[in-house]
């Protein structure tokens, strides 16, 4: 670096601040090719300005570091900091699962193998972080990957699944037997609203639907974050 | 005046209302409701697909304005009641109320909005926990049992609602004109009159009625049957036409009157 | 850095350091009451030093920010960078919401917990389609039953939808009050509605027979709040 890092000091900070705000929201590593393909500049630069962030996060002090890992780089707490992110795991996560995620893991469950577009166009809403929760917390896996086209993975439970619900297998879940309406079917049966039994038979189409959205009044619509 | 709808949706049901009220201080019974159909079925042509939604707000719309049409294009009656009158204001105040109540939520939901906008320049951090840490975290099992995932199951499984519209107090109408053509010929006598009473006798619906009556003048207008009708208000006579042939009765398919 | 000099200094450092990797780590934002229990430190303190490291963030030109949102502190990327970031996550992950859905979330954020019956008495409309979508998309949510005949359903806004807003919690909205229209539109309003100009001369004549009672139509209040 020395002299000639100086004088391409300003055009740096902005590219470190995309590299920053790239790998900030990145769930995986990312790789150098991939953030000099988007920053539209060499590998090698996007390499050496991502070491200087790190080393710069280092001599800062900082609680996080900047690593390259799996090919890529990626932001992780300080090693030196393990033990307060122990005492946050043991203390302060939500120790139960979100309903959201229970019916998306009891969906995984009674439908398996099944691909995380299937699982979508049941819940009705993006499941992709619930899916990496549930496999990262090892309680389904990828068990096999659709023949048809796109190679869609597919999804089941795992033995850590088992032995947490304190079954054997599968087939051990209790039937989902007849169906019984929850309050708000009843409300909207109520209503006048009409049931539509095809919903719970897992369809090909299904996966096609996913990606449309069924809203209309495109001129008016308004862009929500909905990364819940 | 000439209202141009030029807005790409109606939204809302009573935006429209409200923003041709307050454009212009538009007066109403100058509002022609035919130029906002027609926008509207221009609007819709240019959609892919219809929206429900918006084709009954947009119906609502047009309720609503026809309903104030016709209460400022009667004349006003000066022996009117006042509690009628205060109805009248009453209704009014509600309508107004409602007015302001939709528009303070229109501004709101702009709020909204900007809100929402401003807050998607920025994504948050997902990665979530470290693989290192993954044997620290506690099962977020622990607690649930089989029958607690049936039951998600359950929820997430089953059957959605799906819109439907009643349409069960809507009747079918069943009589066509051709129909009643086709029986008539058999019941009117060739010499002599029948009454239209009698035709329509053990008759209920009046749409059967009615579809009766228009065989009748139809089969008139080609000249098959013959109408009299002595007293104003009276019976109708029926009877055929000396030298018309049946073979010449022209089945309509669509009355068009 | 001195040694015994600064030794507050060097508190702080620790803590920002442990706050630093306990975000990092972190799905969900942390409450800060969470980070003193784990700190052993007052609340305010934390929050002061929270403050004072999304400062330092925005000083250094981070590409990322420390945000108070939804009750917690997360990392996020730096608003200024998100044309990047969107390069980066490729699919469009901004779901939009049409202006009407957006007209029934400001209903239920400002008037929660509301039933779908009154909602629809405000909209005009039934409003079970976008209700809902509204939560499926994670905006709203069941917060409890009406006690009354009917057991109606009661919705608020969600955890999803504070931080979809960007605010920490739903007090932060813009008062209500500040949309409530002004005379001159109300007064336009009732013009628009007048029936008959004669008619305007009973009304003065009731009026005075009756002796003045408000109208509930002709000040500037607007009855938002008789439903609930």
């Amino acid at each position: 670096m020395g002299d000639e890092a100086m004088i391409g000091e300003d055009d740096d900070s902005d590219i470190r601040r995309a590299i920053e705000a790239i790998l900030m929201v990145s769930v995986d590593p990312v790789a150098p090719n991939l953030l000099a393909q988007l920053m539209e500049m060499p590998t090698k630069k996007v390499e050496a300005i991502c070491s200087s962030l790190a080393d710069g996060y280092e001599a800062e002090g900082r609680g996080f570091v900047l690593l390259r890992v799996g090919g890529g780089y990626r932001f992780q707490s300080h090693p030196a900091q393990a033990e307060w992110v122990e005492r946050f795991v043991l203390e302060g996560q939500h120790s139960r699962l979100t309903s959201a995620a229970l019916e998306t893991l009891a969906i995984v469950a009674y439908k398996q193998p099944i691909s995380r577009n299937q699982v979508s166009a049941i819940r009705g809403v993006d499941v992709d972080t619930v899916i990496r929760t549930l496999q990262q917390r090892g309680y389904i896996e990828v068990v096999a990957t659709d023949p048809g086209p796109g190679n869609a993975l597919m999804f089941g439970t795992s033995q850590g699944f088992l032995e947490s619900m304190g079954i054997d297998q599968v087939s051990d879940l209790p039937s989902l037997g007849d169906f019984v309406p929850g309050p708000e079917l009843v409300e909207a049966l109520e209503r006048g609203l009409l049931a539509e039994p095809d919903v719970v038979e897992l369809e090909a189409e299904a996966e096609a639907e996913v990606g449309g959205e069924p809203e209309c009044g495109s001129d008016t619509e308004v862009p929500v974050d909905d990364r819940t | 005046m000439s209202v141009t709808v030029s807005t790409p949706v109606y939204e809302g049901p009573f935006d429209l209302l409200l923003n041709l009220i307050l454009r212009e201080e538009v007066e109403l019974y100058e509002v022609s409701l035919s130029s906002i159909v027609d926008a509207y079925l221009a609007e819709l042509e240019n959609m892919d697909s219809c929206d429900l939604e918006m084709a009954t707000e947009f119906l609502l719309i047009a309720a609503i304005l026809l309903e104030l049409k016709t209460r400022r294009l009667l004349p006003t009656d000066d022996r009117f009641d006042i509690d009628d009158e205060f109805g009248l204001w009453e209704e009014r105040d509600l309508l107004l109320a409602r007015l302001l109540e939709c528009k303070t939520f229109k501004d709101a939901a702009v709020q909204l909005r900007r809100l929402a906008a401003d807050a998607s320049l920025s994504w948050p951090r997902r990665a979530g926990l470290e693989d290192a840490f993954l044997h620290l975290a506690p099962d977020l099992l622990a607690g649930v049992s089989p029958v607690d995932l049936r039951d998600a199951g359950r929820r997430a499984l089953a059957p959605k609602p799906v819109f439907h519209i009643d349409t069960e107090h809507i009747a079918p109408i069943r009589v066509s004109v051709a129909d009643a053509v086709c029986q008539m010929v058999d019941e009117i006598p060739h010499e002599g009159t029948v009454t239209f009473k009698s035709l329509t006798e053990g008759m209920v619906d009046r749409i059967a009625i009615v579809v009766r009556f228009l065989a009748v003048l139809e089969l008139f207008k080609q000249g098959i049957v013959e109408i009299d009708q002595v007293d104003t208000f009276g019976d109708i006579h029926v009877s055929w036409r000396p030298g018309a042939d049946r073979a010449e009765i022209d089945l309509i398919d669509v009355y068009e009157g």
